[in-house]
């Protein structure tokens, strides 16, 4: 410990809490607790979608096609390498090596990143060709209600969108805390959660990609 | 803290290279035409890599057990909410669909074939 | 056919109106049912309350419980099984009424309804009878209503036939009854649907054989009235929820002077009120929207009254002056 | 412990609006609900009486159409958002919670407060549209009519949304700190019974109160963007909106009963003397209410168009949740069984609890069964059976543990004399204002009528008058307890002769809750002669 006490600040435990133990187990249990309200929370969307399946079948056929299934494979494979490096910077974290954390942090925010510039250009193209949510929209099709899928789909993937804005913003807060060195062998908490956190918004998309792009 | 279990940086890589080679089988899977089960056989490898993720990523393999229930009942009230709700839904009365033609729908939707000006219909 | 419609409080016992469908007896049955088991329930529970209060009262003496009882599992299992049994029969009962409610015979004379802010509309489907804010059907003869919204949702509700089904915007919805006594009945919008949720009423009359047949005569031979009275007519029932003619402001402009006035519209531009201006205000209302009634556009009445009660409107307004 | 424990109350540690404002103190944070919500409360009663004096005349007596609709729909919505469902949870449940158990703090102290900011902000949200339009749609926001209005639904429907995430994020916080800070021995057996009920009010906060946020959002999204999704004219399903809201809102009710449930167990074993009855399956009744009453919101949409075979499933599941609501009852009932009882004012409320909550009960199976909610939904007996439930249960519950913890929390004592006359004329004024509402909702009456049928107009009258007595019986309460505030009588560590952990403790508690940790050996309701 006396070798790390000079590279790394040392966390006080809360003066509710036992031991450090019990404190991250706390809080992993309170994360997991949270990530189950994340579930239910976009649970509603995925009804909506199977709902409007339902009752449109057709229209989900033609209006999947308007999606481009290599731009979603292009972000499912980011976000899996971004949930991978994810995983690594709580390694390095648990193991005490800062620069690793924070390079493997960095490539997270890098792939969050790429993430949304494609996402971007999706939305561009959608808004180029009038695929643009509800009020807006002025696409072509056959289908009388075309515009529902779009709807759904501008909700579903804005809503996730804005979970990896989150993300982004919480990866950059444990960059400046991974730089002042407060995470080591003994403290990584923050690291752990934000960790999870990402790996829920990597799980609701492996759902999005096939249900919107592949299956019509 | 110390006695956390760390996870070989092998096991990740596993992983890592399990879920891309899912992502490619449910890209390919979803060339071919299962007819109704597309969206089952889709949603059968999506759960795959999703379980692949919690229990290695998420490190639900060497956590304690509750996190894993708190995980499971969520999702048990997931299927609690679809299933219920598409319950309604799929057992309407049979009647509606084909009355409902008769509505005419304020689509914003510019129908092909019929001519654009005239079928875009009013904005509200 | 204005008569009054029946009393619902007079007639009837002391929680429901007088029954008048088929299956509202039946369907009070239960009712009663739960209601004797509930007092039995209550008044056991309040008696074992108030006794053991009375009986174990902490005085001086007695600062202490005088037992700990805290197990059994003979009461345990008593009060589950018997609460579940007796909910599972009171379950079956309802379920099997609701049934006869919600299946309606093969050979029911169909009426459509629909429900817009704020009036009823029906037409009879063997006649193509339209009227709005009342209809009649004859007694002892199954009716099936199939209804929709044009606008929000609303919910047709007739205490006395115990009848009651949300109409749904988009879609149809049914209920059907066999009334069994003749008189007039209240119909009431139960979904909250906005300003005048509460005045969407109706009255059914359930007629004998030969009065309905009149009733239909009566109200099919429409086309010799004069325009105006026609349009009284259709005011009364359908705009005058909205619009007065006295001057005052509801939801919509008065008519008052209305016919041949200037009129200003949200966006700037303006023009005098003539007989096309009036068609298109009552079809495609939102096309020109009144200075400071923005957000509250009227709904359009487009199909819903025909050319004919359009020019009656028009001469109607003419006479308010 | 090796420092020295500050022996002042945690009133008088720091002082100050700051000291208030961004505590880190579950007591503070829970008194500060506790005056939120009163506000609330306070709010929405003065909207019921509005309400209540218009209905007065079958006519329009002094509020047009619309101003009508606006009051019943923000009496509603801040009754249920702003009061009932932060009510026992968020403010007893804050303050209580730790003590009971015998740690220091909840888990998560910092979220904790978070979540009370959220929920000031959404409040704020949800006032200030009183301001910008008051929302008409009713509380339930039904589509597509709340699609149309013109009033500021959005506003309003934010704050909902905001506070929804105070909710879950409370929820989170209890259920970690249940799991994780009970101290040695406190075993899940020996928690006390309150304990139990806010641990399962908490599974419902986290799992069902996502599902209004996200109702909520594609609510505000449909409306400024007409996404297509509820409206209709645009090939939505508006009966899909209702699914969402009572995904939710049904779980809601239970988010209030529960707690004022698991307040019960606390009166009934203090003022008698005993050990509770049951203890097993009144805990395990609790999360059997919770886990039921998910599958049950199609209750309310019998007659929305639903299919037939939904409701029967629907209503089938409706009677399972009685079940253990009974267990409950009479658990308590037994419990009564040879105590020795002492009828103090927080006893009344129990007693007054069980009379009241049975009645709503009961006329909930009678809405449950298929064929009578046909004829009764949307009726004024909705509206009775729901202030049964909601304010013969949870209110009576809510003023049952203010009085009971009242000595704890402040303190000081109040007149228990006064409290007793307003116990009384509270629950006389109670049914004055709603058994009518019963017999009128059978005959026909709809809820929702700013003007109505003037067969009517004895029944509203005596509700009307009923409301009146209501109104004085709570500023009884409101006067007897500022006096309390100002010149009680101070109270004593434990005035009831209670034994669960929060008595143990000073009055009011000082700021590290105990001296030192509290060991537990034994159950939390082991009076006198208990079989061990
Ligand atoms: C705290 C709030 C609360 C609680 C606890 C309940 C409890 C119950 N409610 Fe209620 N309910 C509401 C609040 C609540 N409700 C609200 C707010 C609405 C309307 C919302 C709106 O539309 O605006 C509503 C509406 C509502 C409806 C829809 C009515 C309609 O709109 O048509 C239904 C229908 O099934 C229903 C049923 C029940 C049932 C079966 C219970 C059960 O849980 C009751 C169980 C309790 C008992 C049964 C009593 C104790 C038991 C015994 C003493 C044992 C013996 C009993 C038997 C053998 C049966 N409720
Ligand atoms: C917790 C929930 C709760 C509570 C406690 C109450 C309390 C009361 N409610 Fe209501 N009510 C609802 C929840 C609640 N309500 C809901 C959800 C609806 C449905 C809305 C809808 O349809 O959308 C409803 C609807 C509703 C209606 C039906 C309206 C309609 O359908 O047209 C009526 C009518 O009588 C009514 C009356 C009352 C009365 C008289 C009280 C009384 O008990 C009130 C007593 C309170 C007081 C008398 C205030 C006393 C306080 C002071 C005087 C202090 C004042 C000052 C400050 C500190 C600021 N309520
Ligand atoms: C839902 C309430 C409502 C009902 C019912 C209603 N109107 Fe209106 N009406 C309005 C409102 C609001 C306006 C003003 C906004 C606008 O111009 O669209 C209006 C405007 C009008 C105008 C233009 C008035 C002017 O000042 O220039 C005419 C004409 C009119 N309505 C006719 C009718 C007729 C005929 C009916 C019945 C068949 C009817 N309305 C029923 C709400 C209503
Ligand atoms: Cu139509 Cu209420
Ligand atoms: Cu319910």
């Amino acid at each position: 410990m006396s070798e790390l006490d000079s590279k790394f600040i040392k966390h006080e435990v809360a003066h509710h809490f036992e031991s450090a133990e019990q404190e991250f187990d706390t809080a992993k249990l309170g994360m997991w607790t949270f990530l189950g309200q994340e579930l239910l929370f976009f649970s509603a969307l995925f009804v909506a979608y199977a709902v409007f399946r339902f009752l449109y079948p057709a229209m989900f056929l033609e209006a999947h096609r308007h999606l481009s299934v290599n731009m979603g494979f292009l972000n499912t494979i980011v976000l899996l390498i971004s949930s991978f490096t994810m995983a690594m910077a709580i390694r390095s974290a648990q193991v005490s090596n800062k620069k690793h954390t924070f390079i493997y942090l960095l490539v997270t925010l890098v792939c969050a990143g790429m993430f949304m510039v494609v996402k971007y250009m999706e939305y561009m193209e959608k808004f180029h060709h009038g695929l643009l949510p509800g009020r807006w929209f002025t696409g072509e099709g056959t289908s009388e209600v075309l515009h529902i899928f779009f709807g759904l789909y501008f909700c579903l993937t804005g809503l996730h969108g804005i979970h990896v804005l989150i993300g982004m913003g919480l990866i950059i807060w444990l960059l400046i805390r991974t730089q002042k060195g407060e995470f080591y062998s003994e403290y990584y908490t923050p690291v752990e959660m934000v960790g999870l956190y990402w790996h829920l918004v990597d799980l609701v998309w492996i759902f999005l990609f096939p249900l919107l792009y592949l299956v019509g | 803290m110390s006695e956390h279990y760390v996870v070989p940086v092998k096991t990740y890589v596993k992983t890592l290279l399990t879920l891309i080679f899912l992502t490619f089988v449910t890209v390919k899977i979803a060339e071919f035409d299962f007819g109704s089960l597309n969206v089952a056989v889709a949603l059968f490898v999506a759960m795959i890599k999703a379980t692949v993720v919690a229990l290695f990523f998420m490190g639900l393999k060497w956590d304690k057990g509750f996190n894993a229930v708190i995980l499971i009942t969520s999702l048990i009230f997931m299927a609690i909410f679809f299933l219920l709700t598409l319950g309604d839904i799929e057992t309407r009365a049979q009647t509606d669909k084909v009355e409902a033609m008769r509505f005419g729908i304020n689509s914003p939707v510019n129908i092909i074939g019929e001519g654009h000006s005239e079928s875009h219909s009013k904005k509200h | 056919m204005n008569q009054k419609a029946d009393s619902l409080v007079d007639k009837g016992g002391v929680w429901f109106s007088e029954p008048i469908s088929t299956y509202a007896a039946q369907s009070d049955s239960l009712f009663y049912f739960i209601l004797i088991l509930s007092i039995i329930m209550f008044f056991a529970i309040g008696f074992v309350m108030f006794w053991f209060m009375i009986k174990y009262k902490r005085t001086e003496e007695r600062p202490e419980a005088d037992g700990q009882l805290i197990h059994s599992n003979f009461l345990e299992i008593s009060w589950t099984v018997i609460p579940t049994i007796l909910c599972l029969f009171v379950f079956y009962w309802g379920y099997k009424d609701f049934l006869t409610m919600s299946i309606p015979p093969v050979d029911a004379m169909e009426i459509r309804v629909t429900g817009q802010k704020w009036f009823w509309e029906f037409e009879t489907a063997d006649n193509g009878l339209k009227t709005t804010g009342e209809f009649a059907v004859p007694v002892n003869t199954p009716v099936k209503l199939i209804m929709t919204s044009k606008d929000v949702i609303h919910s047709l509700f007739v205490p006395n036939f115990r009848m009651k089904r949300d109409v749904v915007p988009n879609r149809y919805t049914r209920v059907w009854f066999e009334a069994e006594k003749t008189g007039s009945y209240k119909l009431f919008c139960t979904e909250y649907c906005g300003d005048a949720h509460s005045k969407m009423l109706a009255t059914v009359h359930v007629l004998s054989d030969e009065d309905y047949e009149k009733w239909v005569d009566k109200n099919l031979s429409s086309d010799s009235v004069p325009l105006d009275v026609i349009g009284k007519k259709v005011f009364d029932v359908k705009c005058s929820i909205c619009h007065s003619t006295d001057g005052s402001k509801k939801v919509g402009p008065t008519w008052k002077g209305l016919f041949g006035s200037k009129r200003v519209f949200e966006d700037g531009t303006s023009l005098v009120a003539d007989d096309d201006y009036i068609k298109e205000s009552i079809n495609e209302p939102s096309a020109k929207i009144v200075s400071g009634y923005k957000g509250i556009p009227m709904t359009s009445f487009l199909g819903s009254v025909s050319d004919r009660e359009i020019d009656g409107l028009i001469e109607y307004m003419k006479t308010l002056k | 412990m090796e420092h020295e424990v500050d022996k002042r109350s945690f009133y008088e540690v720091k002082k100050g609006f700051m000291s208030w404002a961004i505590t880190l103190d579950h007591k503070r944070i829970g008194i500060m609900y506790l005056v939120s919500v009163l506000i609330g409360f306070g709010l929405g009663g003065l909207f019921a009486l509005a309400l209540r004096l218009e209905l007065i005349t079958p006519d329009k007596l002094f509020m047009a159409d619309k101003m009508y609709n606006q009051s019943f729909t923000l009496h509603g919505a801040i009754m249920v958002f702003l009061f009932i469902i932060p009510s026992i949870p968020a403010s007893f449940g804050n303050f209580m919670l730790p003590l009971m158990l015998g740690a220091k703090d909840v888990a998560f102290p910092r979220l904790n407060l978070a979540s009370f900011h959220i929920f000031l902000l959404g409040a704020a949200f949800l006032v200030l549209s009183i301001f910008l339009g008051a929302v008409d749609t009713g509380w339930t926001f039904y589509a597509p009519y709340s699609l149309h209005t013109d009033t500021s639904v959005v506003c309003a429907v934010f704050g909902a949304f905001i506070m929804g995430f105070s909710s879950i994020l409370t929820g989170v916080n209890f259920i970690a700190t249940i799991h994780s800070l009970r101290p040695p021995g406190m075993t899940w057996f020996r928690m006390p019974l309150f304990v139990w009920a806010l641990y399962s009010t908490s599974i419902l906060q986290v799992l069902a109160t996502p599902v209004l946020g996200i109702t909520l959002l594609l609510l505000m999204v449909e409306r400024v963007m007409n996404i297509g999704i509820f409206d209709p004219s645009l090939g939505g399903d508006p009966v899909l909106f209702e699914h969402f809201f009572w995904f939710y809102s049904h779980p809601a009710v239970y988010i209030m009963i529960l707690p004022a449930m698991g307040v019960m167990s606390e009166l009934v074993t203090t003022f008698c003397r005993r050990n509770i009855f049951g203890y097993k399956y009144i805990a395990y009744s609790s999360i059997a209410i919770a886990v039921i009453s998910f599958l049950v919101w199609g209750h309310h949409l019998f007659v929305s168009g639903q299919s037939d075979f939904a409701s029967m499933l629907f209503s089938l599941l409706t009677f399972l949740v009685a079940i253990p609501s009974a267990i409950k009852i009479f658990n308590w009932i037994a419990t009564m069984y040879k105590g020795s009882i002492d009828a103090k004012s927080p006893f009344l409320y129990f007693v007054a609890f069980i009379l009241l909550f049975c009645i709503g009960g009961f006329t909930g199976i009678v809405l449950g069964s298929l064929s009578l909610d046909v004829n009764l939904h949307d009726t004024y007996f909705v509206v009775a059976h729901f202030h049964y439930t909601m304010m013969g249960g949870v209110l009576m519950a809510f003023l049952g543990a203010v009085h009971y913890w009242w000595p704890k929390m402040i303190g000081k004592m109040y007149n228990e004399l006064l409290a007793k006359i307003a116990c009384f004329l509270i629950v006389i004024g109670f049914n004055v204002v709603f058994f009518p509402q019963f017999l009128m909702g059978a005959k026909g009456m709809p809820r929702r009528y700013h003007v109505y049928d003037p067969e009517f107009h004895v029944y509203h009258v005596i509700s009307t008058v009923g409301s009146w007595i209501l109104a004085v019986g709570f500023i009884m309460v409101l006067y007897y307890l500022i006096q309390s505030l100002r010149n009680g009588e101070k109270a004593p560590d434990n005035p009831w002769g209670s034994l669960t952990l929060e008595w143990k403790t000073t009055s009011p508690p000082i700021l590290e809750n105990f001296e030192s940790t509290p060991s537990v050996t034994c159950g939390p309701y082991e009076y006198k002669g208990s079989p061990s």
